[in-house]
């Protein structure tokens, strides 16, 4: 072929060309990333400025009364009103609010519950707890469910698979905080082997030694047992009907005539292909894990950001209430564009085609 | 211009980022006296999404189709019906084309209903069962009956059925037969067949069967990529092809004869295409499969023209 | 190419039967087929969608799963050091092992016969490896066998949806003699691509015999294809063989009704410009949960006589011909 | 209605929407008082006697009484969300799936946005501005965020059917967008749009209970959740009125159950993948 295109181009523009289909896949998901988290931002912007009862007039008189002043009432508001910025044009706030997201990064001012504290440092105080639990929950549940899964959508004609599918779908529908209810009151309460109501023995003050992580990580199988419970389930029944379904595909038939081990169909060829969309759906999940794990936490009685949010919400201090709203939307879209980021890692479709 | 259908200079580009040319610069006409044209060609030549454009189911993005010289985007409400009752198709697949949750008889008393075709109850039951009976169904096999319980042939001929009760003018059968057995392939190319001598009905028969085609007679276009290569009758374009990609395709069709195989094996680059597919288009698109390959194949695209050897016969290559 | 000394088979199914179990019936999809293939030999198994060509290809892998079930019969191949095992019956780890080593399948050309997310060499040194081959080995193998068919060493490198059709199918008929098995089942392995590339195909299936002598059963809807490489032919309708000949014989005179109407009926311009019209077959496919008793031709047959829907025909060979035998009450 | 699914998980539903539309006449029939949900009846967690089989809750009233009329309420919440979340969901999927092209991608990023972001937090913030938490409000405001899912699966169905070839026959038979809608599409949508209203409603009640136990909502509104989340932080589990919780708590469970029961069964019976043919082989 004598022409200048020759087909098989080995040249370092025709090797980049490959690889744009991922360039393209990797820019579109973290553009819409910022976007989500911009319009987040600014939906909770709006939110506390417009919502009926307006919110931040209300946490000036909040402010007021937490300083007990009565005579000087008026100046006290004047002074917090500048102080807060909330003098100012709209647009002006807005501006100054993304800012302070940005270049803060996520300065949220004081709390007013705890002023002069700033939010961002009450948030700090009880995050290790939600993100302990909230975070190995997630995983856990995540690893087993998908595990599980697997091996009951292979063994998908045996009795005892079609049992425990019936058995993991009652725990699917039950609400977690059913569920929660009832382990505490059967393990905790009727047979006392596990501890609960708090999150550390009360004697004991916060450390970093043996005896304080021992008692907190005994306080922790309950919550985090309930959470894996519950989640899992539902990663198992994906798992499954996704494993089914991969079953039923021509390669695998293929595979079975090539005369592969069953260990490397149900490794190399089942499980790889149906963990594609059980990944993809660990992004949509994260969100949904959040709100559970917030009810978790109150039932378990964890300062955790849930214990935190409860607290803010019944005593109207709503900096805090927005720096956890966001706070919560930027660590669930932030694991859900990591989720989809490594998908390409999966599945070669997305990385390159010549197509 | 006494045309049934007349197509200038169709084009269709999908895709924004990376775009593919399916259709590029097709141009033909069918007559209005009844007869079959043939629009053969590989998957990926543009055929299907021809008989789209026809059918209006698709806008192109170059080119227009006329239809009794009037544009078939005409906004014109008592044009479009009249130009539905008279240009029909018949789809591939036999059986997502039936909605499963109605049962077949919808099929057929949808069209009396929206084409007016009957006056009374009575009348369009009988319609029904005389075009049942038509391309050879029962109707007590069919009526009544929901999609999944027939078969594939079953619900094909349903469709015949159901342009035999519409009975338009024109009938665009896309891969039609693609998906009927063997046996039930004929059956279906001889209704063709006598749709057009009983009840003077054309068609513009589209696949990538060329013994269908063969059997079925009248004109024939082939396409490659989107562009047409040769045209012609049917009968002179298969006994004596002209573009090579014609050539190449007619001596490939298995013959039914365990005396007539084929003696050559074929050289590879005539058989697949290579993993980099190529954006230039101005050239001639068969050039790195072909054997009679020559510069100015590479370098300008080849014109559709008259071949030298007879009038009625039209090839796009370099050679002629 | 008819092997006129009788050979002993390197593949022979005897009388096997399958079913599919449903809820209240049993459906009978194939129905005590006899068939042998001999080395060097390609046979081809024809019939309509639906007569049970496809459950016979996986059956006489040993692969049929429920709801189906094998309900008698052998399949007996003879291997490379000349013992004979029954696929059927051996046990599970010898069984994979004389897939692809003796017996090797290759699946229609589709893209979705491999595993989109494993690249071309994973899917073939795997098996390698798997039937004893280091793994050095398996890749030199794996090169080897694209080198046969005539691909580029370049594709191993590659994923499925990299490829066109005809590479896929390529990269399957690369795998499947990778270990020179004596026989070779291809089913339908041309049937989603163009004819361009089908006529490679096939013509890349007689070299591969030409080169390693391999016994092929191609399972195909299209005369036209058997026509073309096919030595010997056997006729499917309704999960029983109802012809077996030479494909001189059987084209040249087809004996039972149903393989000379799938003859007639294969369209094509001879017939038309005489102006006559070919005979379409009439009356509907088979089901294969309710089969005519008798002959299960006979509802479609327009020879049917009264014997035809009480007894069941068995083979004979009506010619005194060698090879040629039908099963059918007018002989 | 041959699957055993849909026909057990329908008449158990209808038992309990039975019980829940009775509670109030059961709840007075019960009680001596004019009113059974009266105020300081009894002492606030009176423990468990004949008269008052789960305890008393903190107003002193019967609880179950509180739970009699409760299942309505909570019924009532998952209905009005269920309601409005699937009429959005359905609006802005099926515009999405029909339409295509730049609509579809906008649409589809505000759905995934909405699916993505944690709803339970922004739910806190809204509720405890609202004045009035009643049933509607209430309602109205937990299907705003239960519609995304609903779009999803509309949007996907309506793209998958709007692709298929019958819809072509259909413009062939000169039949217009809004018939094409109506005849060709809708009909296979309904057990999803059924689907949907289920899962919202199992959603909103989910979530409603959560807020109650996250302690914003009020006894205006005393649904199951509100009687379980003031029993639980009353300890009642370790107090000896635990059927204030596990009565609720049942209930609910048993309505998911059935609703999920319907949703498979209906699955079961409309989806065309999971249904043999005449010639299957």
């Amino acid at each position: 072929m004598k022409n200048e295109e020759k087909p098989e181009e080995k040249s370092f523009r025709s090797r980049l060309q490959r690889y744009r289909p991922l360039a393209r896949y990797l820019g579109n998901r973290f553009g819409v990333y910022l976007f989500t988290l911009w319009a987040s931002l600014s939906l909770a912007f709006i939110l506390f400025r417009f919502m009926p009862g307006n919110p931040m007039a209300m946490s000036v008189t909040q402010l007021q009364s937490n300083a007990g002043l009565i005579v000087g009432a008026d100046k006290a508001a004047e002074y917090y009103r500048e102080k807060m910025g909330l003098n100012e044009p709209l647009h002006i706030q807005y501006l100054k609010f993304l800012k302070n997201m940005i270049f803060g990064p996520f300065d949220f001012g004081h709390s007013f519950v705890k002023y002069p504290t700033p939010v961002n440092e009450v948030i700090g105080r009880y995050l290790p707890w939600t993100l302990g639990l909230f975070t190995t929950s997630v995983i856990l549940a995540w690893i087993l469910g998908t595990a599980i899964g697997a091996l009951l959508g292979w063994m998908r004609r045996s009795r005892f698979a079609s049992w425990a599918i019936v058995l993991t779908t009652l725990i699917n529908i039950t609400p977690i905080y059913v569920l929660a209810v009832f382990l505490l009151l059967g393990l905790s309460y009727k047979l006392g082997w596990l501890p609960s109501g708090r999150p550390y023995d009360a004697q004991m003050m916060p450390s970093w030694k043996w005896p304080f992580i021992k008692s907190v990580l005994i306080h922790a199988i309950l919550p985090v047992g309930t959470m894996v419970l519950v989640w899992s389930s539902g990663w198992i029944l994906g798992m499954r009907s996704l494993m089914v379904s991969v079953l039923g595909e021509d390669y695998l038939a293929y595979a079975r005539a090539k005369g592969l081990s069953p260990l490397t169909i149900l490794k190399e060829y089942a499980f790889r292909n149906a963990l594609l969309p059980q990944v993809a759906g660990l992004a949509i999940v994260l969100g949904m894990s959040l709100n559970g794990a917030y009810i978790i936490e109150i039932i378990f009685r964890i300062p955790g950001l849930g214990t935190l949010f409860a607290n803010a919400a019944a005593l109207r201090d709503f900096n805090t209430m927005m720096g956890l709203l966001v706070f919560s939307a930027f660590t669930v879209l932030t694991g859900s564009l990591i989720v989809d980021l490594a998908m390409p890692l999966f599945d070669p479709r997305i990385r390159r085609s010549d197509a | 211009m006494a045309d049934l259908l007349t197509v200038t200079s169709l084009g269709q580009i999908f895709g924004t980022m990376t775009t593919v040319q399916a259709v590029d610069d097709v141009s033909f006409t069918m007559p209005k006296e009844p007869s079959i044209f043939n629009l053969v060609g590989e998957s990926g030549s543009g055929k299907t999404t021809i008989a789209r454009i026809i059918l209006g189911l698709q806008k192109p993005t170059a080119g227009h189709v006329l239809y009794n010289n009037t544009d078939i985007g005409s906004k014109d409400k008592q044009w479009q019906t009249l130009f539905h009752r008279e240009v029909q198709a018949v789809f591939q697949n036999p059986y997502s084309v039936y909605n499963p949750v109605y049962k077949v008889d919808r099929v057929l008393q949808t069209p009396i209903r929206k084409f007016k075709l009957s006056r009374s109850q009575q009348e369009s039951r009988e319609m029904i069962e005389s075009s049942l009976r038509a391309v050879d169904l029962r109707p007590g096999d069919v009526l009544g009956k929901y999609p999944h319980q027939l078969s594939g042939g079953q619900r094909q001929r349903v469709m015949l059925a159901r342009i035999h009760l519409i009975q338009p003018r024109l009938i665009i059968a896309d891969e039609a037969v693609s998906m009927v057995d063997a046996a039930g392939r004929v059956t279906f190319l001889n209704v063709l067949l006598d749709f057009r001598e009983r009840l003077n009905i054309s068609t513009l028969y589209i696949t990538h069967d060329l013994s269908t085609a063969q059997y079925l007679g009248g004109n024939i276009i082939v396409l490659y990529k989107g562009r047409i290569v040769e045209a012609g009758l049917t009968r002179e374009v298969t006994k004596n092809p002209l573009h090579p990609y014609a050539r190449l395709l007619i001596q490939s069709i298995p013959a039914p004869d365990p005396n007539k195989r084929w003696a050559e094996k074929l050289p590879l680059n005539m058989a697949e295409m290579s993993l980099v597919q190529s954006t230039n288009r101005a050239r001639c698109l068969f050039a790195e499969r072909c054997p009679n390959v020559m510069d100015a194949c590479w370098q300008t695209r080849p014109e559709l023209r008259k071949a030298p050897t007879d009038n009625t016969h039209e090839v796009a290559c370099h050679l002629y | 190419m008819t092997q006129d000394t009788p050979q002993e088979a390197v593949l022979a199914i005897r009388s096997l039967s399958v079913v599919y179990v449903g809820r209240r019936s049993a459906a009978q999809a194939v129905t005590e087929v006899d068939l042998e293939v001999q080395n060097n030999e390609i046979l081809g198994l024809v019939g309509e969608s639906g007569c049970g060509k496809t459950t016979l290809a996986v059956a006489m892998l040993g692969l049929i799963e429920p709801p189906g079930k094998v309900i008698g019969g052998a399949v007996q191949i003879r291997t490379h050091d000349h013992s004979t095992q029954d696929i059927l019956k051996v046990k599970p780890s010898l069984h994979r092992q004389l897939l692809w080593k003796e017996i090797a399948y290759i699946p229609q050309g589709s893209m979705s016969a491999l595993n989109p997310v494993k690249r071309v060499r994973e899917q073939l040194t795997d098996t390698l490896i798997e039937h004893g081959l280091k793994k050095n080995e398996a890749l030199e193998r794996a090169r080897w066998a694209l080198q046969v068919v005539s691909l580029d060493a370049a594709i191993l490198e590659r994923y499925p949806h990299e490829l066109s059709g005809g590479m896929v199918q390529r990269v399957a008929i690369a795998g499947a003699i990778s270990m020179q098995p004596p026989v070779l089942v291809a089913d339908e392995p041309t049937t989603a691509l163009d004819v361009v590339t089908q006529r490679s195909i096939l013509q890349e299936l007689v070299s591969i015999r030409e080169k390693f002598g391999s016994a092929i059963l191609l399972i195909s809807h299209d005369m036209g294809v058997m026509a073309q490489i096919a030595d010997r032919i056997a006729v499917m309708y309704a999960g029983r063989i109802v012809e077996i000949g030479s494909i001189h014989q059987v084209f040249a005179s087809p004996l039972h009704p149903y393989t000379k109407k799938l003859i007639n009926a294969i369209p094509n311009a001879r017939g038309r410009e005489s102006g006559e019209r070919l005979i379409g077959l009439g009356g509907e496919s088979p089901n294969i949960w309710r089969h005519p008793p008798g002959c299960r031709f006979h509802p479609r047959c327009e020879f049917a006589i009264e014997r035809c829907s009480q007894q069941a025909p068995v083979f004979t060979s009506p010619n005194g011909s060698s090879g040629q035998r039908v099963a059918c009450h007018l002989y | 209605m041959r699957n055993p699914k849909l026909l057990i998980g329908g008449l158990l539903f209808l038992g309990l929407l039975i019980f829940a539309l009775a509670g109030p006449t059961i709840a007075k029939s019960r009680t001596k008082l004019k009113d059974p949900l009266q105020i300081s009846a009894y002492t606030p967690y009176q423990a468990v006697s004949d008269e008052i089989p789960i305890g008393s809750d903190q107003l002193g009233r019967d609880a179950m009484a509180v739970f009699l009329y409760g299942m309505r309420l909570s019924l009532g919440v998952g209905f009005v969300a269920g309601i409005v979340g699937t009429l959005l969901g359905v609006l802005v999927g099926f515009v999405a799936g029909f339409v295509g092209g730049n609509t579809d991608t906008i649409l589809r990023v505000l759905t995934d946005m909405f699916l993505v972001v944690p709803t339970l937090p922004l739910l806190m913030v809204l509720s405890i501005s609202v004045d009035k938490w009643d049933l509607l409000t209430i309602g109205l405001l937990l299907g705003l965020f239960s519609w995304p899912f609903v779009a999803r699966t509309v949007r996907a169905q309506v793209f998958s059917l709007s692709q298929r070839p019958f819809v072509d026959l259909a413009r062939l038979n000169n039949e217009n967008s809004l018939e094409i809608i109506v005849q060709e599409l809708i009909p296979g949508l309904l057990p999803y749009i059924f689907l949907s209203v289920s899962g919202a409603a199992v959603g909103a009640m989910l979530a409603e209970a959560g807020l109650q136990i996250l302690g914003i909502g009020s006894g205006n509104l005393a649904t199951l959740g509100y009687l379980m989340a003031k029993a639980m932080g009353a300890g009642a589990l370790g107090g000896g009125f635990a059927g204030q919780v596990l009565l609720p708590a049942g209930y609910l469970t048993l309505t998911f159950l059935c609703l999920n029961l319907i949703n498979m069964g209906l699955d079961e019976q409309f989806n065309p993948r999971l249904q043999t043919t005449a010639h299957g082989e």
